[in-house]
Formats: structure tokens, sequence, C-alpha cells
């Protein structure tokens, strides 16, 4: 029986591993080729404080979780620069280093010999030898793991992972600090492999570094991606099986060395066929009974000023919302914008036309600090947020949409919007997991809210469906209805009517006079001089990166050198 | 028999459609424009012209023969050449290079040598440029080069992507000049995408107007000069 | 202690040589096709084990075991490409996606070589081993044959990318995908021809090392590894960038030994890479990107 | 959806098969005497594995064919460490001792029999180590090495570099592990009594292939003799480059195969060591009825490896296990071995050894068998000296 037990252990462990792993991969959509680093670091630092120091059990286990924990935060700062090709690359020799350490420093690791005579843990008066003894304590961890790891991915902190998965720009553009979560979120799956590194130290009592190479990192990448990422549902059936199903195989009567490479062979295998004809996994993210969510739900009465969440403190004073004074940027020789001031009055539609390549969209990358202006100033209700980070003026009410709409493709069209809506204490792990009641009543509240911002764009009953599965029309609808979520009182829309049908164009510049006249102040990028007349008070002619003319759309159309711009001039 | 003609072209990027149906026809010695405001769909009814992408549904005869199917390279060796509307120069690679990369398609190395000359007169500034890197050109030098690129694989149908994007007016007449006297003295037959409607039209027998991925407009270019006005459509 | 710094420089030229030639091989093939081709190991391991048995057991000499290490890499790199990464650009598999199937493929493929020909290590016979000292510095008659034979290949290499038609429509690609498709080069195509030489080249590079160590199933992964440094250390996209990256790993590692016991050299190279990543992420001599 | 519950569907279908493969053991009246074996059967070391089983095999086939052990025939069960890997050495000790139920288990390495060792404890099985030779091994419960280890020899490799070479600076090259840091310590130690002075200490990874660093540092130190402290292939490894790259000083070691002896070649020559050896062409007559039996096995000479695990089955458990038999007790039974085992130390038992002689198992688990100093002449090793009461007494 205690064979069978342990397999079940180690079943137990690789489901701690992989659900902190899924947890950065899957949600995070960081690729992390050091996980087994992080468990090594983990079980040695548990071995060394239980063996030299004598900690007792409990104690051994939060020195493991501080270590993982702590060491994840420094590998994070540079894995913040990379993406890609390059995460994978850093991670992969961050591994190597660390396992060069641990063969290598001889003095502290003993290198290849290994760490023997760890003490068994004791519990309750009870010392723990067996792996029926110490099945309670992993299945425990285990479920503690997943019940973290869960309550972490299914909340609205989950929700900004998986924002910032699948669109890194859009996510600081709804005033999300990319950089918070992500440090975050390698703190977190560092620690809970901490959690297995330490009862896996004490439960084998002899660790080296064999258990943390390279292959085992390799190995639980695979676990996750073929139980399923962003579900950790799926982590636990590929633990189960790529774990437990192989240790069958032993009472075969083969050749072990014959069975073992048959078992990676099967594996490798699972692995390509998997990639070319089921990429999701087992398990895939939106499973069966996963997606009804906000459906079916009477949506609320949508009035207008009902449904418009304000971030800020209220503004009223007069004078306009946002003033930009003499910006200065330039691409090599190109200068996009040159001593460029503007000023969007409140309460008002403001466009900035102008012919292709003219730097409409430099401007608002500049006002929002996507781009950093090398001279000028931009001050939102009269407070200089020149130099702030572009989340930052998200959060101070300042918010901008994107030409080709960046949705978050694989959210369900209401998680794309509630994920926007400011001040969620369930992305905070304080409140997530200690006031879990004021988190729930936020949620409720929140996804009212976000259900009354599809309500307004008339797509609540699209709620429930996968982002990427909407016409482009109706993404474009979700985006502004992810805009108005951030309850930012100026919205910059990067040409909110490009790229859909007339009847399209029609909704979306009612949507806007409506946001106008609830008393948001709106900046449109347009191309469209229709449009702009159809909806602005006021328009900015812009040329290679200056204003060169303003006033009513109407009186713009009416200026033939204008014309000549954007027309291009009559050759004689 | 039009030089080019396309039928029901509908394409897109992965699963999102941009282009609903597009019908034209390029007689051969024709210049047309393409014209819209962004995100029409311009572009990419040329990429798919060109074969960059695939043809979700539709037809593209060239010279009486369909290409729907085909590469993007068994295109080029019939003659058709794409341009495209950035990135239109190897810029870590030399200026000289470029140019043999130009005429890729041309088996002959002969042909491709007296090419070369002919190109080499006509765009000078690239004969002094040889050794450079492209990258280090100027805007308005990359953009010649990028066009003798084209003309060295001797095409028939040129598509042009914006090639006035990002220059100087002086410039862009200067392109457009060029534009017109290649069509002329090579008999060679272009579909342009251009913003700059009067530029266009000072130079386009013909002009289409797209608007959110299907054409609003067709008429002549004479034509529509007369109109005076074009806010509406643009 | 100048003729020990004159003797690890040597050695770190040498070994750096062999290692400009892996990353080439690598990295002419991520440059073009951008995938992250982790199955390139299994290319090595396929292609020497070809050559052990054609030298060990049917007795071909030694140039003809080269020749044939050559031709089984370059076909086992073709047919990588069309049977494996081909399919999944078809479906639009993520770039992630296909650098895990590359890792099942190599899992998959070393456990297959383990079941065919066995755990236990074999040796390439065939090549006298003996001693050339130069003045201070001393070195082996692989050595020799690894200095030279990797630069003969690499300035080949150079030389065929700069100067043919073919090879310049590689950088074409390698520069600018899109527009190579435009002026009428078929990228598929080019994929497979890069695929076929950086495969013929690993395997080279795959025989040299065998003349000095045994070759078991899983040698491929260490040189591979030793490859992705040397590109991401010169930058990506950069063949000078690969050699030069290759030279800088192979001084590092041995120059370390002025004040680092030996057996730190595997950890070096990877502490090397790991501050190039974080203080230089495009490498070397990267082209930089947004 | 479908298409999930499809997957999930076909996963359930391969665990079903899995199980259904797995056969149920069958129920016999008088089972065979499982012994456990814990090898690395992939990886690196497979060829170790592969030897050690063969010498255990060997044995067992002997004695089934005798019609076993008082009637008691012996099974040999095998799990694989893959070359080190103790999580997979402590999951096939786990299915040993709980599924199987074996009284004893032959092992192999360091790491892998440390991991194992507190399980055999908690079974109360025996566990028996010809392979491994770290220090580590010493002093551990359950736990008897027949193989002594390499700080035990390396004392008389720097005795043999003094008095026949008058070393005065001796450099070291070892493995970077129990093994390799043990003979360091012990030629460091015995350096400091015997007047020698260790210039250089170059700790190498296991398998390292290349040494140039670790050379060229060791001849800036310019040493009289060149001690090893590594094993297997790397000795060969080692001889060919530290001699490319131009050192001419001896080496010396603890270690030599026929597989390091082929990687050398000519270089090997003059390599001398000190070491407990197995000679397949020396020994007594239990000694050539071993190698003529594995020749014919195998054709090929038995490795020591194989020799170790033939002795454990064939030279002590044997005779362990007719004892328990004649008292009447079962064998097969966990703790019956190893209680035997324990009664025949404490009373200075010796077991015959197919080195020639004897052997003296201590109890701290540490074994004396005949000692000798070797040299490669050729490519075989010639005795030239012969260690009595801790003295070399060189052979003319």
């Amino acid at each position: 029986m205690d064979f069978w037990l342990h397999v079940v252990n180690m079943i137990g462990l690789f489901i701690m591993l992989g659900v902190s792993l899924n947890l950065l991969l899957g949600y995070g959509g960081l690729v992390s080729m050091a996980q087994a680093a992080f468990f090594g670091v983990g079980a040695y630092a548990a071995a060394l404080s239980a063996r030299d120091l004598g900690l007792p059990f409990p104690l051994t286990l939060v020195v493991a979780i501080v270590v993982t924990t702590l060491l994840a935060g420094v590998v994070t700062f540079p894995a913040l620069r990379v993406r890609g090709e390059y995460l994978i690359l850093l991670t992969l020799a961050f591994q190597m280093v660390i396992y060069g350490l641990m063969l290598s420093w001889v003095d502290l690791t003993a290198g290849r010999t290994g760490i023997s005579g760890i003490p068994r843990p004791r519990l309750f008066g009870k010392t723990l030898v067996t792996p029926a003894e110490f099945l309670p304590l992993i299945a425990a961890g285990a479920l503690v793991t997943f019940a973290i790891a869960y309550r972490i991915g299914e909340s609205p902190l989950g929700r900004v992972l998986k924002a910032m998965r699948d669109d890194e720009t859009a996510t600081l553009a709804i005033g999300k600090s990319v950089l918070r979560y992500k440090v975050l979120v390698f703190c977190v799956s560092g620690g809970l492999a901490g959690v297995a590194a330490g009862l896996f130290a004490h439960y084998q009592a002899f660790i080296n570094p064999f258990s943390f190479n390279l292959d085992r990192s390799i190995f639980l990448v695979a676990l996750v991606v073929l139980g399923g990422t962003g579900n950790l549902l799926g982590t636990v059936a590929g633990a189960i099986l790529f774990v437990g199903l192989p240790e069958v195989l032993r009472f075969l009567q083969a050749r072990q060395d014959i069975v073992d490479a048959i078992r990676n062979l099967v594996f490798g295998l699972l692995l390509v066929l998997f990639m070319r004809f089921r990429p999701e996994g087992l398990v895939p993210e939106h499973a069966r009974g996963r997606r009804r969510q906000g459906v079916g739900q009477p949506a609320p009465a949508v009035s207008v000023t009902g449904i418009l969440p304000s971030a800020g403190p209220a503004h009223d004073g007069a004078g306009p919302a946002l003033v930009a004074q003499g910006l200065r940027k330039s691409f090599g020789g190109i200068k996009a914008a040159d001593d460029l001031s503007l000023a969007l009055p409140r309460g008002k539609v403001t466009a900035l036309v102008g012919p292709n390549g003219a730097g409409k969209t430099t401007v608002f990358n500049l006002l929002t600090g996507f781009l950093a202006a090398e001279a000028g100033t931009v001050s939102l209700q009269g407070e200089d947020i020149t130099r702030l980070a572009p989340w930052r003026t998200v959060r101070l009410g300042l918010a901008r949409s994107f030409q080709d709409v960046r949705l978050f493709e694989r959210m369900t069209v209401l998680d794309n919007v509630l994920v926007a809506l400011p001040e969620q204490p369930g992305e905070r792990l304080g409140p997530l997991f200690f006031a879990p009641r004021r988190t729930a009543e936020a949620e409720r509240r929140n996804r009212d809210q976000a259900l009354g911002s599809l309500a307004f764009v008339g797509l609540a009953d699209r709620a429930g469906e996968i982002a990427s599965s909407l016409a482009f029309g109706e993404q474009k609808l979700v985006a502004l209805a992810r805009l108005i979520a951030t309850g930012a009182d100026v919205l910059l829309l990067d040409e909110p009517a490009s790229g859909v049908d007339l009847q399209w164009v029609r909704r979306i510049l009612g949507l806007i006079r409506q946001l106008a006249a609830a008393g948001k102040t709106v900046c449109i990028v347009e191309h469209n001089l229709e449009v702009v007349t159809a909806v602005a008070d006021h328009a900015y002619f812009m040329e290679a990166g200056r204003i060169i003319a303003e006033g009513r759309p109407e009186e713009l159309m009416a200026d033939p050198r204008l014309a000549d711009i954007y027309f291009g001039t009559s050759r004689r | 028999m039009s030089l080019l003609a396309v039928e029901g072209l509908a394409t897109g990027y992965a699963k999102k459609q941009i282009v609903f149906g597009v019908d034209l026809r390029v007689e051969a010695g024709e210049i047309v424009a393409l014209m819209g405001h962004n995100g029409a769909g311009k572009t990419t009814s040329l990429k798919a012209i060109a074969g960059l992408l695939p043809l979700w549904s539709g037809g593209i005869i060239f010279d009486g023969e369909p290409i729907g199917q085909a590469t993007s390279a068994a295109r080029v060796r019939r003659g058709l050449s794409l341009v495209p509307q950035e990135r239109f120069v190897f810029a870590d690679l030399t200026v000289a290079d470029n140019l043999e990369l130009g005429a890729f398609s041309v088996a002959d190395p002969t042909i491709a040598a007296a090419q070369r000359e002919k190109v080499l007169t006509l765009l000078p500034v690239l004969a002094e440029r040889r050794r450079q890197l492209a990258g280090t050109l100027s805007g308005g030098e990359q953009r010649m080069l990028g066009l003798g690129m084209a003309l060295m694989r001797r095409p028939r149908l040129l598509l042009l992507d914006e090639p006035s994007l990002g220059l100087a007016p002086l410039l862009v007449e200067r392109i457009m000049e060029t534009i017109r006297d290649i069509a002329r003295h090579d008999n060679l037959t272009v579909l342009l995408v251009e913003q700059n409607v009067r530029h266009a039209l000072a130079i386009a027998q013909r002009v289409y107007i797209m608007r959110t991925g299907r054409l609003i407009v067709e008429e002549t270019g004479a034509a529509m000069a007369a109109r005076g006005e074009w806010w509406d459509l643009f | 202690m100048l003729a020990l710094a004159a003797q690890l420089a040597t050695n770190g030229l040498i070994s750096g040589s062999l290692y400009a030639l892996l990353g080439v091989s690598w990295g002419l093939i991520f440059a073009t096709t951008k995938i992250f081709h982790f199955a390139h190991a299994l290319t090595l391991t396929v292609a020497v084990y070809a050559a052990v048995l054609a030298v060990g057991q049917w007795g071909w000499g030694l140039p003809a075991g080269f020749l044939l290490a050559a031709v089984v890499g370059c076909l086992f790199g073709v047919a990588t490409e069309r049977v494996v990464y081909r399919p999944l650009r078809r479906v639009n598999a993520t770039s992630l996606n296909i650098f895990l199937a590359s890792l099942g493929l190599l899992i998959a493929g070393e456990s297959a070589v383990l079941i065919v020909f066995g755990p236990q290590a074999r040796d390439l016979p065939g090549f006298p081993i003996s001693g050339i000292a130069l003045g201070p510095v001393a070195f082996t008659t692989v050595e020799g044959l690894w200095l030279a034979g990797s630069w003969a290949l690499l300035l080949l290499l150079i030389a065929w990318l700069w100067w043919t038609r073919y090879g310049r429509a590689i950088r074409a690609v390698a520069s600018n995908r899109e527009l190579a498709q435009c002026v009428g080069i078929d990228p598929e195509r080019m994929s497979l021809l890069v695929f076929g030489i950086g495969s013929a080249l690993v395997g080279l590079g795959g025989m040299l090392l065998a003349l000095r160590d045994t070759v078991s199933p899983t040698i491929g992964v260490q040189p591979v590894l030793t490859a992705f440094i040397a590109v991401f250390l010169g930058g990506i996209g950069s063949i000078p960038g690969a050699v030069l990256g290759g030279l800088v790993l192979g001084l590092a590692e041995n120059m370390g030994g002025l004040l680092l016991p030996g057996h730190w050299q595997g950890v070096i190279a990877f502490v090397v890479l790991f501050s190039v990543l974080v203080f230089r992420p495009s490498g070397l001599l990267g082209v930089r990107t947004r | 959806m479908r298409g999930n519950r499809l997957w999930v569907g076909m996963s359930l279908v391969m665990m079903a098969g899995w199980a259904v493969l797995a056969p149920p053991a069958p129920a016999e009246a008088q089972e065979p005497v499982k012994l456990g074996m814990i090898l690395a059967m992939t990886g690196p070391g497979a060829f170790y594995g592969q030897v050690m089983s063969r010498g255990a095999q060997l044995a067992v086939d002997q004695i089934n064919k005798a019609g076993g052990i008082g009637g008691r025939r012996l099974q040999i069960l095998i799990e694989d460490h893959k070359s080190g890997d103790a999580d997979a050495a402590v999951t096939g000790a786990r299915k040993l001792l709980d599924v199987d139920k074996v009284p004893v288990i032959l092992t192999s390495y360091s790491a892998p029999t440390l991991a194992i060792q507190p399980l055999a404890v908690e079974k109360k099985v025996l566990l028996l180590n010809g392979g491994g030779v770290g220090s580590v091994l010493v002093g551990k419960r359950n736990l008897y090495n027949t193989r002594m280890l390499s700080s035990q020899t390396a004392p008389f490799v720097v005795q043999w570099a003094v008095s026949r070479h008058s070393a005065k600076r001796v450099a070291t090259l070892f493995w970077n592990d129990a093994a390799g840091q043990g003979v360091n310590g012990a030629i460091k130690e015995a350096c400091g009594k015997l007047g020698c002075q260790v210039v250089a200490e170059e700790p190498h990874d296991i398998g390292a292939k290349s040494y140039s660093a670790q050379i060229a540092r060791i001849k800036a130190a310019r040493p009289d003799v060149l001690a090893l402290g590594s094993f297997g292939d790397d000795v060969g490894y080692i001889l060919t480059q530290a001699r490319a790259y131009g050192i001419t000083v001896p080496i010396l070691g603890v270690d030599w195969t026929p597989n390091a002896q082929k990687i050398g070649g000519k270089t090997m020559e003059g390599y001398a060591i000190a070491v407990d050896r197995f000679d397949p062409a020396a020994g007594d007559d239990k000694t050539k009825a071993f190698v003529e039996a594995y020749k014919a096995a195998h054709k090929d000479s038995p490795e020591f490896y194989a020799a170790n695990y033939y002795e454990h089955v064939e030279l002590i458990l044997r005779p362990l296990m007719k004892r328990i038999l004649d008292r009447g007790g079962d064998p097969a039974k966990q703790g019956e071995l190893l209680g035997e085992m324990e009664r025949a130390l404490s009373a200075r038992l010796k077991f015959a050894s197919v080195y020639g002689g004897d052997m003296q198992i201590h109890p701290d688990g540490t074994v004396s068998k005949p000692l000798g100093v070797y040299d490669v002449k050729g490519d075989a090793l010639t005795l030239i000296g012969r260690i009595v009461d801790g003295k070399i007494q060189a052979r003319p």
C-alpha cells in the first residue's frame, strides 16, 4: 500500500508545482523554464534550516516559502524587461545557474552527493515517516495550494493577470500596473512552489540537485500545457495522468530502461500532437459550465448616468479638463509632435483630424504617458501628469482606446469590461483572502456595473461570449464599454468609427454624444471629417506634428487650404 | 481582356475579416487608384492580390489566368509586384543587395544586369549609395529604392501601397512623376493605393473608393476630379 | 600567470570557435523562421549516431562519416520542418506552442534513440589524438581540427550568405519576411533551405564534438544550449553576432579559470547570458527591437 | 465541448488500458526470495547498471540451476535510478520494499543509496553497495559497502608518490562530489604527514569531457605529480588531455577501467593506482569459476563491478540465507537477512571474495579487501606493489 500512497503523494507534490506554474504561465502569460529551480532552492532552504539550524518542521516550511518568494521577486526584475523567447531563455539561464550552483557550491549543498538526514517532521506529537503518515499533510498542502491559486485565478486579480497575458498595452490602458502584477504573480508562484519544496524535502528526507534540473522544469511546463493553461483543474488532471499513470508501467513485465524510454516517447509525441490538434490542453480554459457567467441575468435598467462610474473626485470647475502645452517628440528625423498645444473643454467632444501620418495617434500616446515627451507639459484637471505612467493617468481620470481595439481576446466580453473597473478590492491579496465578504460584495456591484456598461453599448446579451468571437463592430463597442468602465472623465478615442459599417458608425457616434451629454470629456482621432462633423463640437487640424487650424468642424471643412492639405495640392 | 480582374475578393487576418467582396479590374497600361480612409481595407486587398494573404473567397484573374491559389512567388514571376506601404526595403542589407534581391525572380543574370543599368539611370541617387545599408538612406531615397527594387523584376502590374506616405510634399510630386514616367515608358500598369487624393487623381485614369471592406465608388479620374469636393467620400 | 592566461585564451578561442559554429547553425534557423527550434539537439544526436554506426560498425572512413552526418542532419532537419513545424504554422500556432512541440519532439526523439541504440555510450574511432605545442600554449589535434573545421565552415557559410543569390535571399527573409515575399522569394522554401543547412552544420559540429567525447542519446542538449547562448549573446537575427557570441562565450568560460576553479565553467556561461539579457536584452550586435 | 468529453474519455480509456496491462501477481506456494536492485539502467551511467545486473543475475542463475538455496529459488527485481536521480530511486525503492517486499536491496551510486537508506531502515531491509565510493556512505544503518572507499585507498597514492617519485608538490584533479572530495581530503591529509604540499586542487564535474581549464591551472602550478580523484571514463579523458597539454609528470589515481584504458589509449602508459583490485586473470578457484561463467554468458571478461554484485549474491547473501534456513527462518521475510548480517558481523565473520582470499566487512559499513598498487603497461594493469600493514612493499 505504501507504494501507491507514495505515488499519490508525488501526484500531490506535482499538483502544487503545476498549479504554481499555471498561475504564472496560464494566467500571467509568463513562460518560466525555472520552476524546478525555485522548487530546488526551497527544498534546500527547508533541508538546511532543519538539519543544520535545527528549526522545527512548520518553521522550515515557512523558510522555504519565504526564500522562494524572495528569490522569485529578485528574478522578476530582469524578467520584467523581456518577453517571448527572451523570457524563455532568461528563465532557462536562471534554471541552469541555480542548478550549477547546487552542483558546484559543494560547501553549502554537498553537490551531487546531496543532503541526507533531513529530520522527519513532528506534528501533533507524532513523527511522520511513512507515505501513509505523510498523506494527510501533503494532501492538505495540495488542497491549500490549489485553493490559494484558484482563489487568485478566479478572482478580479486573476482577471487582471489574464488581461496582462492577452495584451499588456491594453492592460496598462485600463489603469493596471503591469509591473506590479508581474512581480506579484512571480512571487506568489514562487511561494507556492516553496510549499511543495518544503514538504518534499521532509518527505524524501534526502535531496540532491537531480530533482531540480532542466528536465524537471521542462516536464512541468509540458504538464501544465498538456493539462490546459489557464485552468487549474487541467493541471490536476495532468499531474494524475503524467505522474501517476506511468507508475503503473512499473508492473509491466518488460525491461525497466525500455519502459521508461517508452513513457518518454509517448509523452513527447503527445506534446507534439496536442500542439497540433488541441493546443488548449486536456481541460481548456473555457471549459463547459464556465462560460455562462453573466448570461441569463436580467440586464439592469440603462440610464446613462447610472452606468458611468467615476474614478477621481468630481470636477465641476470651469476651464478645460485637459491641457497640453508645447509637446515635442521625434522619431529619427521625423517630427511626430512639434510644439503642439491643445485643450479639451469639459463635457464636449473634441476631434483631432488630419491626413495619415500627421501624428494624431502620437498625440494620444504622449497625453496618456505611453510615450515620453521630449518637451512640454500635460495637465489633467489642473494637475501635472506629464511624466506619469499610463496606468496612473487612467487612475487620475484620463483613459484612451486603440485603433485596433485590443480586446483581451481569450476572455469573455463581460470580463473584458469587468477588469477595467477601478479600485477592486479583489485585485489585492489582502482583501482577497482576509476580507472575502467585502470582496464578494464589491464583485457583485462591479458585475452590475459592467453589465450596465455593456447594456449601454447594447451588448449585454453577449456578455458570456469569448471576445475574439465577436464581429469587429461589436468588438469596438466592447472596447468602448471597457473604456467607460475605467471611470475616467476624459476619454481619448482613437478612430472609434474606422473599419466598421455605416450602421455601426451611427450607433457609436450616438454613444459618444451620450457620453458627452453625461459630462464626459471626449477627444477622438478621426480621418473621416463627416464623422467629425456629426459628433464633434470642436476640432483641431493636424499636419506633420503641428496643429495648423482649429474651429468648428464645418468651418474646417470649408477651408480650402485644409482641403488642399487633406486631399493634396492640385498640380497646375 | 483586363490585365487584372478581381471578383468577390474576401480576406482578412487570422479570424478577422477585413475585406468583404471586392470586384475590381485593371486594364493593361492603366494607372488605377484605390482610395478610402484608414481601415477601409485597401492595403489588405492589395496583400491578398499579391498573395501575402490567403483568399477567403472570390477569384483573381491575372492576364487571363486564375492565380487566386498561386504562391506569392509564382505571382511575382508572372509579373505582379507589390511595393508595401511600410518596410519596403531590407534595412540591414546594402542598397546593392536590395537591388539584386529586387530581381530575385529573374532567373537570367544578363536580364537582371541590364535592368540594373536601367534602374540606376532612372534613379541615379541609388548608384551613389550602393554600398550603404538601406536603412541609413533618407525617407525619400528609401522610397526610390523600393520602387527601383520593384522595377528590377520588370513587372507588368505594379501594386503600389501609399508611395507618398511620410514624404515631404516636394518629394511626393517627384515620386508621382516618376511613377507616371515609368508607366508611360515601360508600358507598365499600376494599381495605386493613395491617401493624397489630388496626387492620385493627377496620374490615375480610374478610381475606386473603399469603405469598411467594400467598394463604394468606381469612376474615371476625370469624373472624380470634377466633383471638386470629397468630404463625403472620405 | 602569463602562460596560464595565454593557455586559457587559446582554450577559449578553440571552444569559442565550435560554439560559434553551433550558434550559427541554430541562429540561421531562428533568424529566418523565428522558430525556437529546441529539437536542434535531436538533429545533432541523430546525425552523430548515424555516423558512429557507419564508422564504428560498418567500417566507413572518418571523412565519409562526417559527410554522412551532414547529409543525415540535413535530411532530418528538413523533415522536422515539413512534418512538425509547417503543419503548426498552417493552423497559426503561437510561437510558444511551436516551442513546446519542439520540446516534445526532442523528448520523444531522444527516447527513440535510446530504445533503438541502447543507453550505453559509444565512441567515434579513428582520429589520432595527440598534443601540439606552440610556445607557451598547447592543444590537442582534435582541438586543432575544431579550430580549422569551425572556421572553414563558418567562412564558407558567410561567403555563401553574402555572395550568392540564395544566400542573399535567406538574409532577405531574415530581415523582412513580407518584403521577401513581395520580391518573389518563397519563405517556405527558404525555411526548408535553412533547416537543411543549419541541420547539416549541427551534424558536423556534433561530429567535431564526438571526436573528443563519447556519444550517448543525450549528447545534443548541452551543445545546443550553448548555441542558444551564443545567439542571444550576439543578438538574434545577426549571423556575425552569433559568431561573436560564441567566441565571447568560449573566452569568458575559459578566462574565468584565472579567478575560479575550472568546474565553474558551466555556471559562468549562464551567468554571462543572464547578465547580458538583463543589461542588453537585444544582445551585443543585436538590432534593437521594440 | 463534445471534444472535451472525448479527450477526457480517451484519457480514461488509456488509464484503464494501462491498468489492465499490469498483470496481477501470480500466487505461488513457495515464492522465490526476491532480491531488489536499484541501478543506473538509463542515463550516462547505464553501462554500470548493465554490468552490475549481469553479475548479480549470473549468481542467481547459477543458484537456481542448482535447485536454489535449500530449495528456495531467487529472483532479481531491478529498478532504475537513472544514473543518480534520487526521486526515481526512492519511488523504485518504495515499490521494491512495499509491493515486492524484498528483504535486501543491492544499490549503486552515492546519492540514490543515501536517498533510500532511511526507507530501508524503516522496513528493516539490508542494503549492499558495491558501486558508490563516497565517504558519506560510512556509518549508515543497514548499509554495508563491499567496495573500499576512495578515502581508504587514497593515502597509499601519496605514499607511492613520495616514496617512488620523491614528490614534493602534488596537484589534485577530482570529481566534484563526495567520492572525489573524499580522495582530495585524504590526499591532503596524507601529504601533511609525509611532507609534501598540495599546490593545486581542481574539482571537475562528473563526465565533464573537457578539462582544459583545470589542466591549464594545474600546469601553471608546476606539480611533481598529479593525483586523480576521478573515476570511470573520465580517467581516460583526463590522461589524454593532460598529456596533450604537455603535463609530463607522473599521474596517479584510485580507479582504472578497461573502458578508460580504451579512451586513454597510449597516454595511459605508466598511470598508477592504489586500489582493491579485481583481476579476472588472478585469484583462486572461485574467481576462475566466476570468470569462466561470465565469459560464457556475455563473451566478455567481467568488470570489477560485475564481480562486486556477483559477490553480493553468491558470497554474502547465499551464506546468510543458508544460515537463516538452517535455523528454520524465512529469508524472504523483511528483517531476517538484516538481522543475520548484523549477527555475522558481530561475530567477526569473514566472507570469501572473488578478489581472492577473504574480505572483512566492518560494523561501520566499510570493507577491507586485498589492496595493491598497479600501473598500466601496454594496455593492462600490472601489480607493482602490495600493501601490507599500511605500508607499500614494492615488487621487483
